[in-house]
Parts: C-alpha cells; structure tokens; sequence
C-alpha cells in the first residue's frame, strides 16, 4: 500500500506535540519577526508513528539480512552501544560546558584515542573528522601543512590509484592538490612500475599517495612497504584510506606499513549504525611526521584531570568544524571495540576475512572472480560468467533483491568490468552464507540458462519496482510544494 | 564472543572449503613484517555488564545538562525531545540500513529524505535543500567553496557575528582553496559594517543570523549589497528553531542557507553527531554539495523516490564532484523529520514563542543585576551579557554551584571580550531553574 | 521467506551472553546438581537480532495500521509512557526492599488510585489484579466474601447476561458461584422482564450480577441504574464488567450507576501496550459494599510517609498474587492519564464514540448494522448483508486482511449471527477511517457481486495463507522436540 | 491534545455524517442522572516535559537496585538483561499487537510463543509448556484448581518451604473452590514432613524448590508417594536460573511445574508484570489452563503456527473453562524468550554458575560473621541466614547505609521467624558489594 507524504496527510493546524500557551509578552525579535506560514504541516502523534512505521518497513537492513555491500562493511550493530549513547553524561552534555563538567567525557575520547593508536600503532589520532571522508580532508590538511611548514609548497601532486574510492580524488583537489591517477596491475594491485615512473616523472611536485588498504579489488597490497618507501624517499607522505581497515584491525598495525595518516570509519569498522547515511565519524591517525598539524581541538591530560585544547595555535592546520566531533560515534565505538578486547577484534577480523574467501570459493565455478586466489575481507567478481546472458550486473544486482538480499557493490571498484564486490562481514553466520551462496548460485545459473526476462523485470517482490533514475536527474523534484490553487501537490 | 555466529567448526569447515589450512594463509599477502603474531596490548573481551558499568561509571564523570540549571547555547541547543522520536529512529530498518542507493528496498530513508528536504526548504524559505550535511559549520565551509565555483570569485566575506567555529571551519577548508577572508572583528554590534567589505571580487558574504551573540539581523541590506556585486548572499543560522520565529532568510534575499539542525530532533551529544542543513535556490542546485532525493516513478508508474542528481558527488565524478562528502547525517536528519512532523506549524510556531518568551524572562532578570548589562537590542532564546567580572571566571564559580550559566565568548574566540557572556533560554528551563541562576549570578558578581 | 525456528538455527555451543568463566569452586547444590544438558539452542546475538527482527515483520500492530478489534479497545501506544516504565525507580525496584526506601514507588500507585477512583466515583481501588479477567475475580472475590461475612453463604447465584464476555461466566465459577443467563432484548440490552423474573425465581439465592456497560454489542445499558436497583433490593451486589470503561471515561462514572465492583483494563483503557496478549492489568473499584474485604496488599499514607498493608488481616480476602500487581501498567497508565488530563480523556471518549457511530454510519447502506441507532464506541454488523452470497463472517474477515486491515472481532457477541464488531477507538484519523471505510464498502459489494471465490482464497497478500486450525488441534504440536537420531523436527 | 487526531472541522463532518447535531447526542443513551457536564476534578492534559518531569520526581524518591549493593531475592531476581531484548520487545511489530487470534497476520508472535513453550518445557523437563500466566504464584494456584479438576479429590498439600505468597494465592483460590489446604509450618527443613500429609483424599502435592529458603529438596520420595494415593505432584520454582543448575522436577516425577520466569529477560518492576510458567506432561495437556500455540500448516502446506486447545478457554468454554484466565504475559513471555535464546544451553549454564559461585562466596563470608548462622545444607544462588537480631531491624539499619541487604523472612510470613534473612547474590553483584555488605552486617549486628 503506497504511503503518502505528511505533506498529503499533515494540516497546518495539527500538532503531535502538547505546549503550554506562551503568556504572550513582549517580542524582543525586533523588525524582523516573521510574517506568515511557514508551510510546515503537522500529524498527531498516532499518526507521526505509524507513518514511520511504515515507511520503515520498505527498508532493507542488517538486521533483516545479508546486506553484502562491498566496501560499506555492514556489520551487526549492538544495541548495548545504542544504550551507551544514550547514557545522560555523553548524550545530554553540552560541548561548551566548562571543563571541570565535562571530565568523563573527555576521559572516554582519551580511551577511544589509546584504542585506535594501540590498533594502529600509530602516535597520535585526531579525533574531530565527522566522517571518513572528512578524515581523508584531515589527513591531506595535515599533508599540506606539513609540506607548507617545510616550504615544500610545490608539492601538490597526489598519486591516486584508479581503483580508489571517489573521496580520494575528491579530497586531494579540495586540499588544492591535483590528482595523478596510477593505474593497476593485472594482478588487481597497484602497478608498482607505473608508480614509480610517475614518481620519477617529477619527485619534488610528488605530495603524496593516497592509497587504500586492502584495496578496493579486496586485495592486500602486497608491495605496500615499498611503496611507502618510495613515497618518503621521494619526499611525499602515505595517506591509507581506512575504509577497510576492518580486514587489518588486530592482525596488522597501518604504523608497521608506513602509514602516515589513515582515517579510520567508526561506522564501518567499530560498528557504529550507518544510519540510511550517517552520521559516520573518521577519526584519523597521524604518525610522527605528521602529528603536530592535527586539528584542534584536542584532549590532553594534565595534573588537575583532562583539559581540552581548542584555540589553534603551533603548528595545528586549524579547526574542522565547531564543537569537538562525533562524540555520539565514540561511545558506540569504545563500547564495540571494549565488548570485543583485543581478542574479539582480531577473531572479527579473521572471520571477516574468512567469510570472504568462502563465498569467493564457493560461487567461483559459476561466477568470475575478478582475480582470483586468496583475498582479505571482500570477494570481487566481474560479469564475465554473463557474457551473452544479456544478463548486466544492474539485473544481477536487482534480482538479488527478489532472492531477498540488498545487492553487493555495483560497477565499483572501476578497474573491473561489471564488478559485484562482496563484503559479507563476520557477522554472517556459515548458515546465513550457505542460504546466501545459494541464491547466488540459483541466479548465475538461472542467468545463464537464458532466464534474461526474469532479471530484467527484477525486482518483482520489493516494496517498489525498478525506479527511474533518469527522470529523477532531467526534471529533479527536490521538495514538495503547495499548488497555487490551494491543493497540495509534489512540484 | 557474543558477536560472531561462527563456531570452530565452521571455521574448520569453511577453510577446507577455501582450500587453506589455517588463517594464517589467507594474510599471505601481508609482508612478514608486519604480521602481528599476538594480541596487540588492549583488555581482552567483556561481558555486556562489565563495559556497561563502566561506561556508566565515565557518564556519571560529567554533568549533565538535564540534571542542573542550564543556560548554554552558542551553537548547539538543548530542547525537549519526544519520546517517539528516538524509538522510532531507532528501528532496525532505520538504523541499520545504509545510504539509499538501491531505492527498491529503500523507500523508508528515500521518502523521509524527500520529507526533510522539504522541510528544511520551507522553513529556511528556500527553493530546494539537500539530504543533510556533517553540521552548520561544515556546511558553512562547503558553500563558501560553492560560491567561488558558482561565481569564479575568490574573495569571501564574513561576518563579525558568524560563530566562530564556523569561521574556523571555514578558514581551514578555503585556505587550501585560495580562498580570501577578511579579518573579523568578533564583537557584537558589527555585522552592518561588513557591508564596506563587499566589492566585485567578492564570491559571497556570510551572515548569521540570529547571530552568535544572538543578535538578529536584517539580511536584506546585505543581500542588495552583494546582488549588486554578483556576489551570493550565504545565510547561516545555529539555531533551527529562531526560523520559526523570525523572517526566513529566503524571503531576505539569501542565495544558500547554512546551518544547525539539532536543536529539532538531536540532542546535545557533546557537540556531535548534530545535522547540517542546506539549502539554496532553483538555479544553484546543481552545484549543491552533498546527497539529494529526488520525486519519479517506478516500473509500474508507482510515485517512488531516489537518490539523484549524483552527477555532482564523488562517487560518480571523482576529482570534479562538488564535494568530497560521502556519508552525511542521516539518522539525525530522520530524527529532525520526525520531531518536525510532531511539532507541525502550530507546534514549531508555539515552541518558538516559549523560547523567545523564557529567553526575554531571563534577559530580563538578570540584567537587573548590578554588574550585568544587556548587549543585545533583538535577539530570540539566546542573548550576550556584559558581566562586571570575566565571564570565564564567573562560569566556573557558577558551575561550582551547579549552575551551567552560558557559555564565556573567549571560550569560542579566545581573544574576544573577556566579559561577554553567551546565555539561552529554552522551553527545559523551568521557572526555579531562573530564580537558582539569578541568585547564584548575584552571589558570583557580588 | 520462511524464519526457522531457534531449534533450526542455533546449537548447544553458541551463545549470544559473554559471562566470565566461573572459577569452579565448591558446589552447594547438593545431590540435585543437574546431569545432562537441557536442550536449549543458543544463537549468536546478530543471528538472535535477525530472528526476532525478521519475526516481528510478520505481525501486524497498531503502529502499522487500524486494528478494528471490538472489545480489545486496541488505541495507540505512547512512546512516553515505555521511557518512564524503565525509570529505575519504577523498573528496578525490588517488591520487598524496605518501605522507606520505595515510597516514589507507593507514591505513584497512591497517584494512580487517586485518578482510577475519581474517574469512577468510587471509594476504593484494588491495584493489584494482573488483568481484566484477574480483576473480574477480584471483585467476585470481594462479592462472596461480604456475603459470607454477612452470613449470606446461599447467595451462589450470578446472573449473567447471555451475550457477556467468557471471562464473565468463567469468573463467576472459578469463585464458586452458578452462572444464570439472562437472555437478551431485541434492541441488544439486558430483557428486563426476564432479569425480572430470574430475580423473582429465587431471590434469596441471587449473588449479584454481571453486566459490561457499554455491552458488548456496544451499546449503552439505558436501564442500568434500574438493574443496579433491582439487584441491590434483591440482596445482591452489581459488578460491572469494565472491559468498555473507555467510553464513558469522564461523561459517565460508574459509581453513579450503582456498580459495586469495576475491574479497569489499564491496557484497554488506558493504553497500555497489549504485547502480542499481555501483560494487562486489571485494578478494581469498589464500593463502600465491598471496600472492606479488598485484597492486600494495598497503600495507605501514614505521617511518615506510603506505607504497604501486605498481611492478611481484617476483612480482606485475601491475596491474590505475589507482590502488589503491575507496576509496569501503573506507570504507563498514570503517564498515560496524565498527559491527557481531564480535559483529554474526556475527549478521548468523546472521538471513540464518534468514531464509531461514523463508520456504523458510513456502512450502514452496504452493511447490517445488528441495532441500528446510536453506538457508543463500538459498532456491531451482523452477516444479514451476506446472506446467499457465500460469504461468510470469517471469509470476510480474512479479505480484509488482504486489504491491509486486521480483522474485526468476528462471532462475538454470540447474540448476533456472524456479528462483526468493529471499535476504531479514538485513536484513528478521518482520513484512516475514510480508506477503512472504502476498503469495507469495496468488500460488502465485492461479496454482493458473488465474488465468494476471491473470500474464500483470502487472505493472499498475508504473510501467511489461511492456516489449519484443525489439525493443529486434532494432533496437538506444542513444542519443539530432538527426534533420537539427533536430527531435530517438531514433534 | 497529541494523541486525538481528530479535529474539530473533522468532528463536525462527522456527526453530520452520523445524522446527529452535538456529541452528546450519541451519550443519549446514558440515564439523565449520570451524564457529567463538566470535567472531573483531576489535573488537564500536560506536556510531555512536564508529565516526564514529575515522573522523573517520583522514580528519584526510591532506590533503585541498581545503584547500591543489592541482595533481595525472595521470589524476584536481579540478573543483568541484555540490551538486544528490551530493544526488541519495544519493537511496533510486537509491542502494538494484540493476542494472535488471526494466525495470517501473527506469526511473529506466534512461533516466539512456540520457541517460549519449547523452553519452558526443556527447562523444567516436562513434554509442554503454555503460553504463560499472569506470575508464578498465579500459575501455582491454578495448578491446584487443575489438580482438582484431573483427579476429582479436593485436598492440596502445600509444602512449608513455599513461597508464603504463593501460598496465600492458591489459598484465595482455593477457598472458593471448596479445596482444603493444610496448615503449613513456613520454617526451613520441614519439606520432607510433607509427606506424611498425602493420603488417598490428596489431589495434589505443590513443593518449591529451590525453597522460599533456598534449600534445593529431593522431589522423587515425594512424587512417589503422590503419586501411589493418585495425587498430583506439582513442582515449584521462583527463580528459573536455578533449573539450569538443578535436576529438573520433569526428571523427578514431577506431574505439573509451575514457577515464575522473571529471572530471564524480565527487570524487577516492583513485583510486576512478571511472567508465570506452566508445564506437565502429555497426559494433562487438555486440563492446562492459559493459552497455548501450536504448529500447523497453511493452505499452502507452509509449515505455521496458531493458538490451539481453545476449547478449554473462556472465550469459547465460558463456564467451562478450566481458567476463566484471557490476557497473559506475551510481551514479558516474548523477553523470555529472547533472553533464553541469547543465552542458550552455553550461557544459561554458565550464568546458573556464576551465581551459585556468587552465593557460595557470599555465605561464606557473611555465615563468618559473629551472630549470623547460615541455615542452609544446600542452597543456589538464595540463602537463609539465623541473625543474633530481628532480620526487619538489621534489614532497615542496612538500609540506612545505602545496602538493600535482603528480604527478612517475617516480611512474606509475619508469623515466622523473626531472626530469619533471605540472602541473594546474582552476576550482577560486583565483589565490592560483598565486602560492603560484610562490612555494614558486622556493624549492625555488633
């Protein structure tokens, strides 16, 4: 049953929330009170609750299902964490409290801190980013300062793997680097010849690389200890993208492999809900060479307790945004990574890798794995095992959906054709992957036995059929908008 | 290991299905180096009790803002948030789904999304606003960087009035950028001067309004100035619930409105998560940063909603996106939605009114005391005091008597006035939470 | 997709708790200590977050639709009142910790009563039954044991009306009594004439009477004052079923009718949550006839304070349960109450009943209406519109199912052939209640034109088909069982 | 009015609709006398701040359990709830619906109360289990009306070591029904007198254990000598973590097991709502009181599950019902249920462990103070301790020392012992909570 919007349901009168009458006194508001509706309609609170209820119902989620986004690391979210949250001396405290009020606060981002540099071996963590690509941004900021500070401001060139996440091209330029895209080697890895011949090309423009790890075909990066070097001989810093950090945590530290900054997703690795979009948090661990740029603020541990550092001044590359991040994130994070011990995390990680491979051997005689042999916490296939179905990886995609599964990662990363990337987490049980493995299995062979039409018309069980996309982009209705004749309909 | 469903004997079962004999070989790729053959140093696993109790223990380590007389604004608010509002964002298939890019089975976000869009745009008065940002302040940062792409203009102004965390923000993304800003002179009072600043180098003029000192300012001077320009006028505002009660800045003029959304639907989270709101006019929407859902039709001709105009993100357009945002705040925008719902006109329009009404309350109180004098001509919940004594000192003794009385403005903007104090006023505050903070504030300036 | 069963899905070894490991010190249980497993599966907590998740999609609740069930009264459920449920000193208080150290605990109930008894116009209330049927029991109890004390042990007789709830005529045999039914008039109420004459039959056996009012055809008892007379001149007590106590919520109380005994469903009439049946509660006005022999325990303010009357002294009858009843209904009642306040309730009453009589109305064209006339909260259809269609009460039932409705009470009252009794309560909109009313319009004209087939297949678009009720009494399956070759299967 | 989505331009449609000209109107039924023209004399609607707030009041004027040393048990437990089963039993989808009358559109609760069935019955050891009653005492007398009802005698042995309230239920429902219960001596290490009560005139046998005293007793002597006079044995439990630790009274001839399943996914809540348990064998299947789901298949053939037996209910059998019992404790069945299944065989074990190690410590150490006497050979995680004092004296000096230090037997049964104290100890008792208690014991009773 299709679901109207408030703005079909909701009148200007109505409101799902009880006030007292204000006395009416004075206005202090000055000439500048407002005139008029505002056009924000109301539902009471019945009304307020079923709407949601059902709109929610036309989600799919982690906790309804495999949600095997490649790359997005949908893992099982603890509702402990979510209780954490809530817990009045993190959820109901204001971030310009004094600071003798604010000391558990601060107590639990120092911990979080010690967590994740433990983790990364790493010396120092900027907590603030808002996201993870708000942690790339810090990383780069913290890149450029340092290159300012050693009046190397000529460097502004960033080596980018064409297998990267879009953030990282995105990022370098909105730190006014340009981008150099190095391409891959067959074997789904940075071509390490290509790279060095970039660098070569002309080393004192080279800012950096910006590098993900495993990378985006799932892949650990075998030469990443060279390339590191490479970068810091030239004279430029390692940037790792931590979107898949999930793969390492436990079982190798990014400060062992060079790294001078990587943002770490506390929303993908340590479990904090994604949310249908956020809020994210990328906390980004900077080494020695980098650490003096970080942003403000920061916390510090003095005699009398902890204190905050909020005034930019030495070397910091500045503030990111107000206030002192993702406070909200840090407390579902530290009750993850608490819950899990050193112990958990690392299992995580090997079951995560583990639930990887076993997918990828188990659908590898029908589907194509892009690379094959053994890979990390992701299994990429590309649509070869389609060619002549006229079956497309979108069809795939979408009648995984009638299989009642989200469909993997689409079309990313770019350096596969038709890639389907595969992240299952280690929150999937084997019986969960068999079920899973078997769906798939049923498609590709459904697939190739010409069933084109089924895949085309996919999906057919879903709250909704395939929606157009190219409609939505040409004439873009962005909001609803009451009709002049007093109707209300959508602009 | 309560969060991993598989035992030993999968593993067992599932590696020989891989065809490696342990773990270890599917690191192989890991230089040996680097392979960490022990636990790093952190505690091993604990039961749900054990961390509970002492996250417990760390949240009873700071005051909380519910359990005191509380006055503290200066860019993030504390209202009373229903109680349906937090069950329903936390429902399995809000909270744990991802980014909408499957809309098939992702409706519920897409169809809020669309809802908060429109919500955003009628109460800023504004033709289209996108699907959320990170907060105000990146938002702030992120449409000075359109404006230059918009106008080609490098040259940024802001305002004495813009909150200082969203001047810093926006420094730091535009010092990269080759962006220029004019010094500020942070003091109450100013924000008519900044009209002098504006010339036809300028890509954009920010203004906030209510501004951090809680002044209300009149847009449309400004507006006409940077029109003359080509330059764009940039809206900011901290507070989403002063738009209810004063003129929005659609209708002064505004070509891109930035700001905070918490204060409707997202508690005070020590300063994060909050939401960012943004909207803009008809013409500038393709250069918007961040997601937008947009109204179509499914296979069926089904009204349905998606994620469009995708041709502006990163994931789509790499080195040339608007943006490098990816995840924005979604669940804090579904959480503002649903409190929007709830309040509808008559409730936004009613809570305003309460707001403006226990802020001129307090105002009034406690400017009557000797050494406290009024800044602020207008204002809406929140007002800037002269205090006789540095205002940093005094809110330390006022929190020694459990007071939360404002926030100091050094605390923002170190080399500010050291007496100014930042003081809301909410529709929290009861009446015996004024008479404690005008008895304690005597006390302290005495 | 079908859900597996627990016993499908997890092992003896999983477990979704960490819990320390025991230091296996000495044991104390003695030679009891338990040998052998017990045969509880254990799953993994993202696998028991998924089970219970997908599970719950299969319900149907208020939250996601109009839920028509006469008699359950099934309204909207506040948020609000859930949060202040869980307030520790409500929902971590232990029963038997000192006096001195619950008194908010005592406070509210002595709130509570405060409200119940003023709604009521009664002088007492007993708190603690655990539900309307407890309640029913409550006051019986209460009837006997004054008659007793009176020395009135023949009074065994109760005189109930024929279309009663089954709890009535249950209740009044669980405490000893004989049930007399009291046929019912053509226009649905009480046949005063034959009360009459059961009365005059014996009268010096007559224990009292029990009537719900509104009656379960929901309509009003005009005579009830007469009744109430009639039964006290007879020597009997009046006690008034309270399952429709929510439509007369501050218009009528029943203390000014002559009831001696109400129980009140908080979860009816107040809003408590039904939980899929349960936990309800049933506190019970009584009389100044009847207040002396209340259960214990029960609150009295003293000068120090709440105090708790626990033994058995007195006149009371006795104990009905462990501890004092329901705090978990008493708090979301009280918050419930509280939020509407006088002026709310009264409106709340008011929107049932109008809500009623507007779809009565609105149907009577298309449907039968059993009485016609005025309803109170609820409307009552009888299956006259039906006859010769094929289409039977329950087929009908079942299609609205299919047109995304839960069914109306089906068969009850048993003084109404096929009855379909249908209470919106005052929770439902005008628009939900236009889109009921056209999806019923759509049904009785759907059934008119002789498409029985489409009702008799119904429901189609359920999670599940109609299911064999049959069977599943025939050859009882009540657990899950191992079968000896290790495998599981239901038994 | 937030919860009346009605509004007065509706109401006015309506009764237009209705054919009716004022709402009072449709009340023309209610007799002239008894029609309330004006409010009742109790407070109007209110904000959700201002109810939350008061609330908020009145849940500060007790102490929670949580937040001082804890050591109450008595027939309710303390025991740590995991976050997933609160978190899912609020979910709409089983918070919101009614008894599953109509199977289609219930199946979620309805194969829930199937697994609680199955549970319950390889808990107690017994072939099946109902759906749930009100509580455990509430399920004990109505074994007896049960017993009563099987075997047609009329005489209900009660053991001394029943909970006292327990007992005082069954006797109010008992007394009814013309059912004689014998005098009990409600004194530790009496249960195995009982025995010499039971003659042919015997309908039942109830016996606790672990006791009201926390003595674990033999069933078997007992049930055979019921069951050779045709009696029914019925077997009761308070704490249902215990019977991971014991042999279950399914093992032990037990023909009915009754008891309270609070312990496992229900908080403390004052005493209410808890859950009550009920279990037999096959044989009495049809004679259970309460709700009962069982599996059966759809149109389809899909395998699905409904109420059954419904021919014993009231709403069928009216008075015939072998309960007049209709509303039971889904929702608190369905916590339970969660609970269990988190646990599993591996959890409930261990957690059955941890708090008999719990409670070995704690008399261990306790019982070494001067003037207390441990009274107990065998015990689970519930003792009774002898005091040099009266046990209600101690209980309320402890009390003023922030220690909630048990439950004094003459506060269930006023006629018992007065030096008598029931000492709990669960996992959620940290060691710091003994040595607290040790300490402040030693004081009072010095």
């Amino acid at each position: 049953q299709a679901v109207k919007l408030i703005f079909e349901v909701g009148d200007l009168e109505t409101t799902g929330i009880d006030l007292p009458e204000p006395k009416g006194g004075k206005s202090r508001l000055g000439a500048n009170a407002r005139q008029g509706t505002i056009g924000l309609p109301g539902l009471s609170e019945p009304e307020t609750m079923r709407h949601y209820v059902r709109l929610s119902q036309k989600n799919y989620a982690i906790d309804l299902g495999v949600y095997p986004l490649g790359s997005c690391t949908m893992k099982h979210n603890p509702r402990l964490n979510e209780k954490v949250a809530r817990m009045p001396g993190f959820a109901d405290v204001h971030p310009l409290q004094p600071i003798s009020t604010v000391q558990g606060a601060l107590e639990l981002m120092s911990e979080l801190s010690h967590w994740l540099m433990t983790l990364c071996n790493m010396p120092a963590v900027a907590l603030t980013p808002k996201a993870g690509a708000h942690g790339e941004l810090c990383g780069m900021m913290a890149i450029r300062a340092r290159l300012d500070a050693d009046g190397q401001t000529q460097r502004r060139r960033v080596l980018v793997p064409e297998s990267a996440h879009g953030t990282n091209p995105a990022t370098a330029v909105q730190c006014g680097f340009t981008v150099d895209e190095i391409p891959a080697s067959g074997d789904g890895r940075v071509n390490l010849d290509a790279l060095k011949e970039k660098i070569a090309s002309d080393p004192d423009t080279v800012a950096g690389i910006m590098l993900t790890n495993p990378n985006t075909c799932g892949l650990f990066e075998r030469d990443i200890i060279e390339i590191a070097d490479l970068i810091h001989a030239a004279g430029g810093y390692f940037y790792c993208d931590g979107a898949n950090f999930n793969a390492l945590v436990g079982r190798v530290r990014p400060g062992d492999l060079g790294v001078d900054a990587m943002h770490i997703n506390l929303h993908k690795t340590f479990s904090t809900p994604h949310g249908g979009g956020g809020p994210g948090s990328g906390p980004t661990v900077l080494s020695d060479a980098l650490k003096d740029y970080a942003p403000v603020p920061y916390v510090v541990e003095t005699k009398e307790g902890y204190d905050l550092v909020e005034a930019v001044d030495s070397d910091s590359f500045g503030r990111m945004c107000a206030f002192h991040g993702q406070m909200g994130m840090y407390t579902r994070a530290l009750t993850y990574m608490m819950s899990h011990g050193s112990d958990g995390l690392r299992q995580a990680t090997e079951d995560a890798v583990l639930n990887a491979n076993y997918v990828q051997a188990s659908l590898s005689d029908v589907m194509t794995p892009a690379f094959g042999g053994v890979c990390m916490h992701e299994a990429l296939f590309d649509d070869r095992f389609l060619k002549d179905t006229g079956v497309e990886t979108l069809d795939f995609a979408k009648a995984m959906i009638d299989e009642g599964y989200h469909p993997m990662t689409m079309y990313f990363p770019l350096v596969v054709h038709g890639a389907m990337l595969i992240e299952p987490t280690e929150s999937e049980s084997k019986q969960e992957l068999d079920r899973f493995i078997g769906s798939m299995r049923h498609l590709a062979e459904k697939a190739k036995a010409g069933e084109t039409e089924m895949f085309k018309q996919a999906p057919v069980y879903a709250p909704m059929r395939r929606l157009d996309e190219t409609q939505a982009a040409r004439k873009p209705v962005l909001r609803w908008r009451e009709l002049e004749d007093g109707k209300l309909a959508a602009e | 290991m309560r969060y991993l469903p598989l035992t030993d004997s999968d593993r067992a079962q599932m590696l020989d299905v891989v065809g490696v004999s342990s773990i270890d070989d599917l690191f192989q790729d890991v230089p040996k180096s680097a392979r960490l053959s022990d636990l790093v140093d952190l505690p091993k696993h604990q039961s749900e009790q054990a961390v509970e109790r002492h996250m417990g223990k760390l949240s009873a380590k700071s005051v909380s803002a519910g359990s005191v007389p509380f006055f503290c604004g200066a860019g993030a608010y504390r209202h009373h948030i229903p109680a349906t509002v937090d069950h329903l964002i936390q429902r399995s298939e809000f909270l744990t789904a991802y980014t909408p890019y499957q809309p098939e089975v992702s409706q519920g976000t897409l169809m809020t999304l669309f809802e908060f869009q429109s919500q955003v745009a009628a109460l800023t008065g504004m033709d289209v606003a996108n699907a959320s940002m990170y907060d105000g302040s990146t938002a702030c940062a992120e449409a000075v960087v359109m404006a230059k792409r918009v106008t080609r203009k490098t040259k940024a102004v802001l305002a004495p009035g813009l909150h200082p965390h969203y001047a810093a923000a926006t420094q730091t993304l535009a010092s990269t950028l080759n962006i220029q800003i004019n010094e500020r002179d942070c003091r109450p009072g100013r924000d008519d001067h900044m009209i002098d600043h504006i010339d036809d180098d300028t890509a954009c003029v920010v203004v906030q309004s209510p501004n951090v000192f809680g002044e209300i300012i009149d847009l449309r001077p400004i507006a006409e100035k940077a029109h003359a320009h080509k330059a764009l006028l940039i809206a900011v505002f901290t507070e989403p619930v002063a738009l209810a009660a004063i003129t929005p800045p659609g209708e002064q003029g505004a070509d891109i409105v930035v700001g905070e959304g918490q204060g409707i639907g997202v508690g005070l989270n020590f300063g994060g998560p909050h939401v960012g709101l943004f909207a803009c006019t008809q013409k500038l929407v393709r250069q918007m940063p961040g997601r937008v859902c947009g109204e179509t039709v499914d296979a069926n001709g089904e009204r349905g909603f998606v994620l469009t105009l995708s041709t502006r993100e990163q994931h789509i357009r790499r080195e040339k996106a608007t943006s490098n945002i990816c995840t924005n705040s979604g669940l804090c925008a579904l959480a503002f939605t649903i409190h929007m719902t709830l309040l509808g006109e008559a409730g936004i329009t009613r809570l305003a009114a309460l707001n403006h009404e226990a802020a001129c309350d307090l105002a009034d109180r406690l400017s009557a005391i000797d050494g406290v004098e009024l800044v602020n001509d207008t204002f809406f919940n929140e007002f800037t005091l002269k205090l006789s004594k540095p205002a940093a000192e005094v809110v330390d003794a006022l929190a020694e008597k459990n007071i939360l009385g404002g926030v100091p403005l050094t605390r923002i903007q170190p080399d500010g006035d050291a007496h100014l104090l930042l003081v809301c006023a909410t529709e929290t505050n009861h009446t015996d939470d004024f008479a404690a903070f005008e008895t304690a504030l005597k006390e302290v300036l005495s």
